[in-house]
């Protein structure tokens, strides 16, 4: 495969790019493979990607539905932080978090990763001691954060108005090596990099059963016909629980529609990613300039990626609260993404009741940081049957009441 | 934006009104109930793509908690109903059958 | 003695509409079974006005009752005749499973009137006030933008408001801003 | 050059002169101008520069799908990037300025990038700013940013308002072009409410620009049936009619949300600038017509290059000629409309340019025969000029572009069809099919967008169905009036559309590149999106990377992402993506149609929400007091609570300090009217309550108080507060501020759901009362001061209440202490909650009195042990781990959360559980700090063993206090643990009993 570089762009340019190949092939569906990995969104991706580079298993196939990326991994605000305050979560985003600094040059592929600054305002007593709690938990965890004041947060983010009328700015958790990545990207590079180590990007291709001998799994039904395997993984976040189902299992994970829209594209007036959960919203500015804004999540079950309006109203008043200058600016577009929610709004990376088949879901809102992490131990997971990362997220935990609870510090899930 | 009608007070509810109260008829297991029955009781959910039995409230209006039928891949609603069943009764249980034919009933509670 | 005060103390503003704090209103919870004769009375007899259906409001100057769910009315009665009131409604009703509470005193009541008024409603609440879909003697239960509120119409220009104490200034904040100069609508 | 013509201009009112700048530069217009065409009429026809490579821009369209023409308007809080000229109304003295250029809009440094263009292809930064990994944050990044991005930031705060509309149609349609207003009158006939919108600031649409001479709707030209429709329309009750008021996006059960500029056009009017309509609709009819795409050739982005469409529009509406040579390139009939009437302006049309081998039916013939000459089968090999056409090069379509001819002209106008605006339609899922014939998607009318009923309730009509001639939209428009307006719940009445006379046109012949065989060297001249800069080239290279989803290519170009969303761009792009892949249009299928529209105002968005009406702000009867007395605020959910009252010249921490050390010496007075206070009766109350709480309340005599826990099923403590038994059947549920309306809630949900057979009713009454919490050795002599009820401890002892009267007040008193002193909470009307305090004051002027506020509350509970919910506990902590075990009974079978408590985890040993804490140095462990074990976890973190929960200095101790939560802490006590500080300092604290005041309770029970 031809390599990525600005010699390779300078060179192609004399023949009017003539000579790239396909990013990815797209190749048959073989009778059998090692693994298969349902699901090729970001963590699918990522998780055959380290299958094959730390484990050696590159007899994968991952098979998509729709067009690979094309989940949330495309549909999500692209910030990153490992923030955390619980250790298992602080563990699997941070491993993430520093993956990220080098995705580019492991991929060869620009994933435009920018560690422009992640910060969580406190806007009340409870947030100032919730953030508080983090830094303390962080700087234990080996997560570069701190605790800075309002004067610091204006001059990271001039564009926030620090003592407005009804929620003045405290202070903020601040974690300097947090930012953000373009997402497509992300897909786009791991499925480029899984070609090329001979593995099948199958897209088009819907798992419609999947096919177990007594409590192992043999295979799956797709679209294109039934492919055996000896071990599968699901990782098709919002529709997990179709997938559990087809399996024989249910799972503590509610759909739910989350949304987020972005403004028209501006000069540069943003350089850090803010998080204002006080007011329920948060904010950056993409290098083409829209300011891209997340939005809150329905309360109901909702599969069609069409979410409420109500929410974008909050999310935006809330936000022109914060940052009064966006009220002049116009909002270009809004859409949905469907997030499996579980039962202590933390993930699941887990074997499952079927022998053979694991797990890796309820990412919830926070996904898309998670992706290299989430690969590298899921990946583990499925290869030798354990791994740290993923130890504290097994599905049994529900029943023994071991929660992961993000939720607690200052009221801030995901 | 979903717009439901409360059963008990008649208000066609827009969404702003009304607080989604997630899957409906569950069984409460208490003390003595199994780890499995306690813990489908309290986390695992059917999630279903397509039909669903779910609780709202009537939050900012009459205040009372009532029943939906509704579709989460298609967003139709078959119906509203009272919160105090256990399961659905049978006029819903017939709209949905006709709409969705070859729709498979489950155990309730 | 101190006399009571109401939240806004009968503040007033002027703009595309006539917007009111009307003061004390004597308000009277009743819950219970609304097809009991016994409730009925109770109930009746506070108010000096026939029952209300589901989602009606029989209003008589100060007093009145307002539907407000299948298991509770609202009695409105003169703030100064609550105790007495509520100690008639409660002989009546002894022995019945009910409840009876005074809320004067957790309310805040508007009046918006004027022949915009239906325009002011509508731009807080998600409700149809064409006046084909809400009449006078209708009660309905919603939101004014942020906080939960009931109103009903004592004539085809003027809504009466309830909302929580707590929140009198911001719904009356509320009002004058969707009452403000050249803020006309005209569908109604 | 562009200008002023002396004929035509319908929309303008050429008496009256209005005045504006662009780029500082004063220039004139008319009223009933757009920025578009008053810019035209001033020669202005480059207005900026594209997103990618800086190229010069000028105005390609008259309407909402312009993607060129994009300006900073205004200032101050006035200031607006991006804000569209050709649907920008003129106004005098409006500002202008041109965006994404540096130093000036005729010389942009940023205009390098077009000459590296080769350099710079689709998805170009995925594949270099590589290496070294630094640099893409700290060079690369930064150079993109600045060079993207296209208006400037605001920095003001917006000096407009907003508002928002909730209203309800029967049908609702969208669009008030001939279609629209049709469909308005059909479903109107039927009696259904109708609410008919329109855009742009006049009715009729393209009708009165497009009619052929010819053309009779009803007997009439189509300008006066408009009127006239328009009249008949607003006399009718039930329709009503906005203008500059946009559907901007449908949503699911008939959500519409529309967006009315009421005062873009009138910045110095009073009322809000942006009313942002939420209509709920039985039927929705779009009649949002089509847009005309442009054609793909080599130089096509060069300004001057305009739609055929928009041509017309400024001669017609706005008597603007766009050039005075232009040449039109067609591969349809509706371009030699523009010929007709560019000639009837007097200008020079020197060329038609036909790719049809046949060319057009009547209209070529009326063309000819004004003398343009036409060529059949031939194409634009090119477009020469920089920032303005200069000549077109023509050249046979089917070739490869050999140059055959050259034009010397200043304007082009391209006609490749129409594209029915089908965004409403999807946004709610309606379905589209390719029409091979006109080539365009249309809406398939057998999948439309379905409701709450399951049934369809968005119809096309007119040419947003892909009816193109008169005939064709009247028929197509009055039968979806009729059928919306039946499906509404309208009388099917019997009418008919009127009648309007039949066309002669040649079919369109579709050309989706031109010449069919371009050269690569032409290929990457030709542009598809205009302002992303997106051409042919970079769609095929998508293609030839593996990019054939639509999606993929979508994103890996950027083809559709600009501010038009694609408006112009999509049907072509898609096409040059199929033939790429070898497949026919609708296999490749479109890209999702996500709402809005066009770009709608944040401020609209969040309409009235913003300054004192933001959120409301919860207040006590005793707020104003607070207030007038400096107290410092912290929020508590939506209440705001005094944290402290400092006087003149004190700090907030020396106030709070005062507070607690008066109101343990003297006298302090607490508003606790946000507690919550919840009435539940009945004859199951006690049961109920038994259920609800860990501890037994059934047993509780009337006239006593308790002191309850409340768990949520997983078991978790969720709220705590004193229960009082006010009668055999009656209990008053004292809640957390927090939880007032969470714990009613909780209530009524059990209550509704689960247990709906037991007879109880709960009600809240917390802001019925004004509560007040005397405290303090001084508490009774202000209380006997007053006089009224017997107080002593005799009559009122520790833990019970009474109601009497304190001085002139009503007053219902609990002898409970959450400070640990003699203390008294009072209750009475809220209407006198104020005067009460007042009388408080005064009273108790000579006992010491002194208010006191959440931190000085906070300190002295932690100083007598009490746990505080959301402090001790977050949403992980059992009542067992807070050493709370007295609270929960061991013989009730059941309680909500007892199930929870059994589970594995729960009942772990291991669980931290609550101790008080104690620096050996007496200094104050800081908040939220972690206790550290030996060694590292399976991840490499240090393992912790415990955290701090409350910590603070307090001023009767006179030292720092904590409270925290500790690996069997309860077992260890005497033993010192750390607690890494995040400033590098090692805090050291004894575990210790966390009672640290009063521990046998003495002063709180005198």
């Amino acid at each position: 495969m031809k390599r990525y570089s600005a010699f390779a762009i300078a060179r192609e340019a004399l023949r009017h790019h003539s000579g790239w190949d396909r990013a990815w092939a797209s190749p048959e569906p073989k009778k059998k493979y090692d693994a298969i990995i349902i699901g090729a969104g970001g963590h699918g991706l990522a998780t055959a990607y380290y299958l094959g580079k730390n484990h050696g298993i590159r007899n994968v196939a991952i098979l998509e539905k729709g067009w690979l990326g094309g989940g949330n991994t495309g549909r999500n605000t692209t910030i990153i932080r490992s923030n955390y305050l619980q250790d298992p979560s602080a563990a699997i985003y941070e491993k993430s978090r520093s993956l990220y600094e080098d995705l580019s040059q492991d991929l060869n592929y620009n994933v435009m990763f920018s560690p422009r600054g992640v910060m969580m305002l406190a806007q009340t007593q409870h947030e100032i001691r919730g953030y508080k709690r983090t830094a303390h938990a962080n700087a234990l965890q080996g997560v570069a954060t701190e605790f800075i004041g309002p004067e610091k947060v204006k001059e990271l983010c001039p564009i926030i108005n620090i003592d407005g009328p009804r929620y003045p700015v405290l202070g903020a958790l601040w974690q300097p090596r947090g930012g953000t990545a373009r997402h497509d990207a992300v897909a786009w590079g791991y499925a480029r990099a899984c070609s090329d180590m001979g593995m099948h990007v199958i897209q088009k291709c819907e798992v419609t059963g999947i096919r177990r001998d007594g409590g192992k799994v043999v295979g799956v039904d797709t679209t294109r016909g039934a492919i055996d395997c000896d071990k599968l993984g699901i990782v098709v976040a919002g529709h997990s629980g179709v997938l559990a189902d087809m399996a024989g299992f249910r799972l503590p994970v509610e759909s739910l529609c989350l949304q987020a829209l972005v403004s028209e594209p501006i000069k540069p007036c943003m350089d850090v990613v803010v998080m204002a959960n006080t007011v329920h919203g948060y904010m950056s500015q993409s290098d083409k300039g829209e300011m891209v804004i997340g939005g809150g999540t329905d309360g109901f079950n909702n599969y069609t990626q069409r979410g409420s309006f109500h929410h974008i109203e909050e999310t935006v008043r809330a936000l022109i609260e914060t940052f009064p200058m966006i009220s002049r600016l116009k909002m270009l577009r809004q859409w949905g993404g469907i997030v499996d929610m579980t039962g202590d709004r933390s993930p699941i990376l887990s074997k499952t009741p079927v022998e053979g088949i694991f797990l890796n879901c309820g990412w919830g809102t926070g996904g898309f940081k998670a992706i290299p992490g989430s690969g590298w131990g899921f990946a583990e997971l499925m290869a030798t049957g354990h791994s740290a990362l993923c130890a504290e997220f097994s599905l049994d935990r529900f029943r023994a009441g071991r929660f992961i609870d993000e939720s607690v510090a200052a009221g801030v899930a995901h | 934006m979903l717009i439901l009608q409360c059963p008990c007070c008649g208000v066609m509810a827009d969404e702003t009104e009304l607080a989604a109260g997630g899957e409906a008829h569950l069984k409460r297991f208490g003390p003595g109930s199994s780890d499995d029955d306690f813990e489908s009781y309290l986390f695992n959910r059917v999630n279903p793509k397509g039909v669903h039995f779910e609780r709202w409230r009537h939050a900012y209006g009459c205040g009372k908690w009532f029943h939906a039928a509704r579709c989460t891949a298609t967003l139709e609603v078959f119906g509203t109903y009272s919160a105090q069943v256990t399961e659905p009764p049978q006029e819903i249980r017939d709209k949905i059958s006709a709409r969705r034919p070859g729709w498979r009933w489950r155990e309730f509670g | 003695m101190s006399d009571p005060v109401s939240a806004l103390n009968r503040a007033a503003f002027t703009g595309i509409a006539q917007i009111a704090e009307t003061g004390l209103q004597g308000m009277i919870t009743l819950r219970g079974d609304l097809a009991s004769a016994v409730v009925i009375k109770a109930a009746t007899a506070a108010a000096g006005t026939d029952m209300p259906a589901r989602g009606e409001a029989k209003i008589k100057g100060e007093h009145g009752l307002c539907w407000m769910s299948p298991d509770e009315v609202l009695v409105l009665c003169p703030h100064a005749e609550v105790a007495m009131t509520i100690a008639a409604m409660e002989q009546v009703l002894a022995g019945e499973h009910a409840l009876v509470v005074n809320v004067s005193d957790a309310r805040a009541v508007f009046r918006v009137s004027g022949p915009l008024a239906r325009e002011v409603l509508s731009k807080l609440a998600p409700v149809d006030l064409a006046p084909q879909a809400f009449r006078p003697g209708m009660m309905r239960r919603t939101k004014l933008a942020q906080v939960p509120a009931a109103f009903w119409m004592e004539d085809d220009r003027t809504f009466r408001i309830v909302c929580f104490r707590s929140v009198a200034q911001y719904v009356f904040d509320l009002l004058k801003v969707s009452a403000q100069e050249g803020s006309e609508v005209g569908v109604f | 050059m562009s200008t002023r013509l002396t004929g035509f201009g319908r929309l303008i009112d050429r008496s009256k002169p209005l005045r504006f700048t662009f780029d500082g530069k004063w220039m004139r217009g008319h009223p009933g101008d757009t920025l578009a065409s008053a810019l035209l009429a001033n020669d202005q026809m480059l207005v900026g520069r594209s997103f990618k490579y800086h190229r010069p821009r000028g105005i390609v369209a008259s309407g909402a799908e312009e993607p060129n023409a994009l300006v900073n308007l205004g200032k101050g809080g006035r200031f607006e990037p991006n804000q569209r000229a050709t649907t920008t109304e003129l106004f005098e003295g409006l500002r202008a300025e041109s965006q994404n250029r540096w130093p000036s809009l005729d010389f942009d440094i940023g205009s390098v990038n077009t000459y590296l263009a080769r350099f710079l292809p689709a998805g170009f930064y995925y594949k270099m700013f590589i290496h070294p990994r630094p640099f893409w944050k700290h060079v690369y990044e930064p150079f993109i940013r600045q060079s993207a991005g296209l208006g400037r930031a605001p920095k003001d705060r917006d000096g407009d308002t907003y508002e928002h509309f909730h209203t309800h149609a029967d049908v609702l349609v969208i669009g008030g072009g001939v279609a629209g207003l049709q469909a308005a009158k059909a479903a109107a006939d039927t009696g259904a409410r109708v609410f008919v919108l329109e855009q742009t600031a006049h009715w009729g649409g393209r009708a009165p620009v497009d009619a052929r001479d010819e053309d009779r709707i009803a007997g009439q030209g189509a300008a006066d049936w408009v009127a006239a429709t328009v009249a008949e329309l607003e006399a009718m009750p039930n329709v009503t009619l906005r203008l500059r008021c946009m559907g901007a996006g449908v949503y699911d059960h008939g959500y519409v949300l529309a967006y009315e500029r009421l005062r873009d056009h009138a910045p110095d009017a009073t009322g809000p600038r942006h009313r942002l309509w939420r209509i709920r609709a039985k039927q929705i009819i779009s009649a949002t017509g089509a847009i005309e795409r442009p054609l793909s050739f080599a130089g096509n982005d060069i300004p001057g290059v305009m739609l055929a469409s928009a041509v017309r529009d400024y001669v017609v509406n706005y008597a603007v000629s766009p050039g005075d040579r232009t040449v039109i390139a067609t591969n349809n009939d509706d371009a030699y409309l523009t010929a007709i009437v560019l000639k009837k302006a007097g200008l020079d049309v020197p060329r038609i340019v036909d790719a049809r081998a046949q060319g057009g039916g009547a209209l070529m013939e009326a063309a000819k025969a004004l003398g343009i000459r036409v060529d059949t089968g031939r194409a634009i090999a090119k477009v020469k000029g920089g920032k303005r056409v200069t000549k077109v090069q023509i050249c046979a379509q089917a070739g490869e572009g050999g140059v055959l001819d050259e034009i010397a002209c200043d304007a082009v106008a391209m006609s490749g069809g129409w594209s029915p605006v089908v965004h409403l339609w999807s946004h709610c899922g309606g379905k589209l099919f390719w029409d091979d014939a006109q080539a365009m998607f249309r809406p398939d009318a057998a999948h439309p967008p379905t409701g709450a009923d399951g049934q369809g309730f968005v119809t096309c009509a007119g040419a947003a169905s892909g009816a193109l001639d008169m005939a064709h939209v009247l028929e197509d428009a009055h039968a979806a009036g009729l059928a919306a307006g039946k499906a509404a719940g309208g009388k099917a009445k019997r009418t008919k559309a009127p009648e309007t006379t039949a066309r002669a046109d040649a079919p369109i012949e579709p050309v989706w590149l031109m010449p069919q065989g371009a050269k690569v060297e032409l290929r990457t001249k030709t542009w598809l999106d205009f302002q992303n800069d997106v051409k042919v080239s970079d769609v095929q290279l998508a293609a030839q990377e593996g990019f054939e989803s639509v999606e993929h290519a979508k994103r890996y170009t950027t083809l559709g992402m600009a501010t038009d969303q694609g408006k112009l761009s999509n049907i072509n792009g898609l096409a040059i993506l199929s033939d790429a892949l070898g497949q026919p249009i609708p296999q490749t299928g479109t890209t999702t149609f996500r709402p809005p529209y066009t770009p709608i105002s944040m401020g609209a968005i969040g309409g009235e929400a913003r300054g004192v009406v933001f959120q409301p702000i919860r207040r006590t009867p005793i707020h104003g007091w607070h207030e007038a007395h400096g107290a410092d605020w912290e929020p508590v959910g939506q209440w705001r609570r005094p944290y402290a009252f400092p006087r003149k010249g004190e700090s907030v921490h020396d106030a709070v300090m005062r507070e607690v050390k008066n109101t343990r010496e003297a006298l302090g007075l607490l508003d606790a009217s946000t507690l919550g206070k919840l009435i539940v009766k009945g004859p199951d109350a006690g049961k109920f309550l038994d259920m609800l709480y860990t501890n037994m309340m059934s047993t509780l005599p009337v006239g006593k108080c308790r002191y309850g826990l409340m768990c949520t099923e997983n078991g978790f403590l969720t709220d705590d507060g004193v229960v009082a038994r006010i009668d055999e059947d009656t209990f008053l549920c004292h809640t957390t501020t927090g939880g007032a309306d969470r714990i009613h809630a909780h209530m009524e949900e059990w209550l509704q759901t689960e247990w709906w057979d037991w007879k109880v009713y709960v009600a809240n009454v917390t802001e019925q009362f004004a509560q007040v919490a005397v405290v303090g050795p001084n508490a009774r002599k202000v209380l006997e001061k007053l006089g009224g009820m017997d107080v002593r401890a005799e009559a009122l002892p520790f833990m019970a209440w009474a109601d009497g009267r304190i001085g002139d007040f009503d007053a219902r008193v609990y002898r409970i202490s959450f400070s640990g002193e003699l203390s008294y909470e009072i209750a009475v009307r809220a209407s006198q909650g104020l005067a009460f305090w007042e009388a408080l004051m005064e009273a108790g002027a000579e006992f010491g009195a002194m208010p006191y506020g959440t931190e000085a509350l906070h300190i002295m509970r932690a100083e007598k042990g009490f746990i505080m919910i959301g402090d001790e506990t977050d949403g992980t902590v059992i009542p067992q781990d807070l050493g709370l075990d007295w609270a929960i009974s061991k013989k009730k079978a059941d309680y909500i959360g007892k199930r929870g408590q059994e589970r594995a985890h729960m009942t772990d040993p291991g669980r931290w559980k609550l101790v008080g804490l104690e620096t050996v140095d007496g200094s104050v462990l800081p908040d939220g700090a972690y206790a550290v074990g030996e060694g590292l976890n399976a991840n490499g973190q240090r393992v912790t063993i415990g955290r701090v929960t409350s910590t603070y200095f307090s001023p009767t101790l006179g030292r720092g206090i904590a409270m925290g939560l500790v690996k069997h802490g309860p077992d260890r006590m005497g033993e010192v643990i750390d607690f890494p500080g995040t400033d590098g300092k090692t805090y050291r604290a004894k575990i210790v009993d966390p009672v640290f005041h009063d521990k046998e309770g003495a002063k709180q029970n005198v």
